[in-house]
């Protein structure tokens, strides 16, 4: 049983890893901002999911378990709210801009989000 | 395995500094250091356990609500610059 | 150290501080790896929230971008490299990263770690370093701390006419129309930070935490608050001479401490006289000063706040005045 | 075994990245945040000397002997908390300067000061 726990918390925590690599890799790589803010997504509650379920099920005090529950719960509360926000205000200043059409002098175009 | 976990959230942290630093825009910036905050909280929590210490998860709480309260501001005020050259271009 | 020279190049000063956010938590994780984690607490509130948000604040009023520096740097590169050699040329004497027999670690130290835990009864050494055996110097921190708040009061007050709200009122709601859905998380989150910044003020004594730290949360969800419901409301909601009363209240808390102290016959923030148990005294002397120091720092980080961004709205509605 | 003295060197770089911004660079703004690299770079020497090889977090617990140095921690616990009083007094103070000046740029100022006499 103790051998299983450890197992599948090695598990949990590889998968978040290699989620949260894959999205630095996208936060690089991707073209324009609404994809990489979909590579953040994925890093931002997938993998910290994973890797925060890992630790629980590599923990077996009480306390930490529970304060690691209340970072799990606040960071799915947290990051798609924030990242809401985000998507938000860059929709609505490419919107103002597409509206006024005029350029901008400081560095703050979205680029057309055609890849 | 904590080990590992570390150096790839440590490898994802370069990188979202990376994107802050190039961000074209500013909400890339606003979105990477949105992700770096996050990959915060993971490392402390980690570096928790792989120091053998993992009572101290007070500080990734601290983190967490931290971020969330900086991006809002973030926004917040950057809202502010646009509404101000919203108001530029009335007239 | 990368971000640090990254802030020196760039030239629009809202991706500088979105560094500068970086910078912050890059620095408190480096705390937290050096063992240091009451500071990474104060670091992580302090230098990667209460910072940020204070420069965002004054940048929305005096403008972004920076003019190109002019003259040759090489002078000041000059200057600092030279600095910076002699700098690293005095380090050659000191003692190696880690070592256990560096002077620095066999003075005081040892006692604040062998006997405090007898003397005062608290697990948490910084705890009782901080409020017990250095008390007078975290009293003169504090009083700095008001004094800047007094200082920032002075400099930004603004008066403002109900006119003036109303239409501020109206700007922030159009304004606040798409923030419905972090108006409702914020809504859930706000009570839970308030408590948590309440677990962070009394755990102090056995974990990371404390008055300063605890102070700082407390005031970031007045921040979040300010920021998502609007200035105005959040002005009805906590009352401005309210707060500078309880900025002063908590200094003057946190000095009649030591004068009880005294009057009891012993030295000026000596808790031992605090009851007839030392211990006993102890503790209640460190939980009343951590709440002085708390009150304090709260109220001082919402009075700040509160008068920068009364200016940054004063400025907004110049701004729109101007333009029509 | 020069190496061993690394964290000296990362503190003096960072230190001497604040310092020249505060020197070469005109825009007050930019000089507070220069002026909190250094702080910030003075934080990190004091943490550094206290951590001792093999020690843990000071706070006391059962069955651990080697704990890092408590006193640095203290007293820069209580400088962060200054330094943003003191950084926040800073921001007013060019809030006000903006206010009067119409500017933060230290030469421009400048040229308005000498117009002035």
């Amino acid at each position: 049983m103790d051998t299983l726990v450890q197992i599948s918390s090695g598990f949990f925590l590889l998968v978040g890893s290699f989620l949260c690599i894959s999205g630095g890799v996208g936060i690089l790589r991707f073209p324009d901002f609404y994809t990489r803010m979909h590579a953040v997504g994925v890093t931002e509650t997938l993998a910290t999911a994973m890797i925060l379920i890992g630790l629980i099920l590599h923990n077996p005090e009480f306390l930490v378990d529970i304060k690691l529950m209340l970072i799990l719960l606040m960071t799915l509360f947290i990051s798609p709210s924030a990242s809401h926000a985000l998507a938000n205000a860059a929709m609505r200043n490419e919107m103002l801009q597409a509206n006024e059409n005029k350029p901008d002098s400081e560095s703050e175009q979205v680029k057309p989000s055609n890849p | 395995m904590l080990i590992a976990a570390t150096i790839a959230i440590l490898v994802v942290m370069i990188m979202a500094v990376t994107r802050a630093i190039m961000g074209p825009t500013l909400y890339d910036r606003v979105l990477a250091v949105n992700m770096f905050g996050t990959k915060t909280v993971l490392l402390i929590s980690l570096l928790g356990f792989v120091m053998g210490r993992p009572e101290f998860l007070d500080i990734a709480i601290v983190y967490a609500l931290i971020n969330f309260i900086s991006v809002i501001g973030v926004l917040r005020y950057s809202d502010n610059f646009m509404l101000k050259r919203d108001g530029q271009n009335k007239n | 150290m990368g971000v640090a020279f990254a802030i020196v190049l760039m030239k629009d000063l809202l991706a500088v501080i979105m560094l500068l956010g970086i910078y912050g938590l890059l620095s408190a994780s480096f705390f937290v790896a050096m063992d240091a984690v009451d500071v990474a607490f104060t670091e992580a509130s302090v230098g990667a929230g209460i910072a940020t948000l204070l420069m965002l604040v004054a940048i929305s009023i005096t403008g972004r971008s920076e003019n190109p520096v002019r003259h040759k740097p090489f002078l000041a590169l000059a200057v600092v490299i030279i600095t910076g050699g002699l700098l690293i040329y005095g380090t050659l004497d000191m003692p190696y990263f880690g070592s256990a027999a560096a002077p620095i670690h066999q003075h005081v130290a040892p006692r604040y770690i062998n006997d405090s835990m007898q003397e005062i009864g608290v697990p948490n050494i910084v705890t009782s370093v901080l409020a017990s055996y250095r008390a007078f110097d975290t009293f003169g921190e504090v009083v700095v701390i008001f004094t800047a708040g007094i200082g920032v009061l002075a400099l930004l007050l603004v008066v403002r006419r109900p006119k003036d709200i109303e239409k501020i009122d109206s700007l922030n709601e159009s304004m606040h129309e798409e923030h419905l859905i972090l108006r409702i998380v914020t809504k859930m989150l706000i009570p839970f930070i308030m408590l948590f910044a309440f677990y962070v003020q009394f755990h102090g004594d056995f974990g990371p935490g404390g008055g300063f730290q605890a102070g700082v949360i407390f005031a970031a969800a007045i921040f979040l608050y300010a920021m998502l419901f609007g200035l105005s409301t959040a002005r009805r909601v906590i009352n401005q001479s309210l707060i500078q009363i309880l900025a002063a209240t908590g200094v003057l808390l946190y000095g009649s401490v030591g004068v009880v102290s005294l009057l009891n016959g012993k030295e000026f923030l000596d808790y031992s006289a605090l009851s007839s148990d030392p211990v006993a005294g102890q503790h209640l002397g460190i939980l009343l000063i951590e709440l002085g120091v708390g009150v304090t720092v709260a109220s001082v980080m919402a009075i700040i706040f509160f008068s920068f961004a009364g200016r940054s709205e004063k400025k907004l509605l110049q701004d729109n005045k101007d333009s029509q | 075994m020069i190496l061993g003295l690394y964290n000296y060197w990362v503190v003096v770089v960072l230190m001497m990245v604040g310092f020249y911004i505060v020197i070469a660079h005109g825009n007050l703004i930019k000089k507070i945040v220069g002026l909190t690299i250094f702080q910030t770079s003075v934080f990190i020497f004091y943490i550094s000397m206290a951590k001792v090889e093999g020690g843990t977090a000071p706070i006391l617990t059962d069955g651990v002997e080697q704990y890092s140095n408590p006193l640095p921690h203290v007293l820069i616990l209580t400088a962060i908390v200054v330094g943003i009083a003191t950084t926040a007094l800073a921001l007013a103070l060019v809030v006000r300067i903006k206010e009067a000046y119409g500017s933060i740029e230290e030469e421009e100022i400048q040229e308005k000061d000498n117009l002035d006499c």
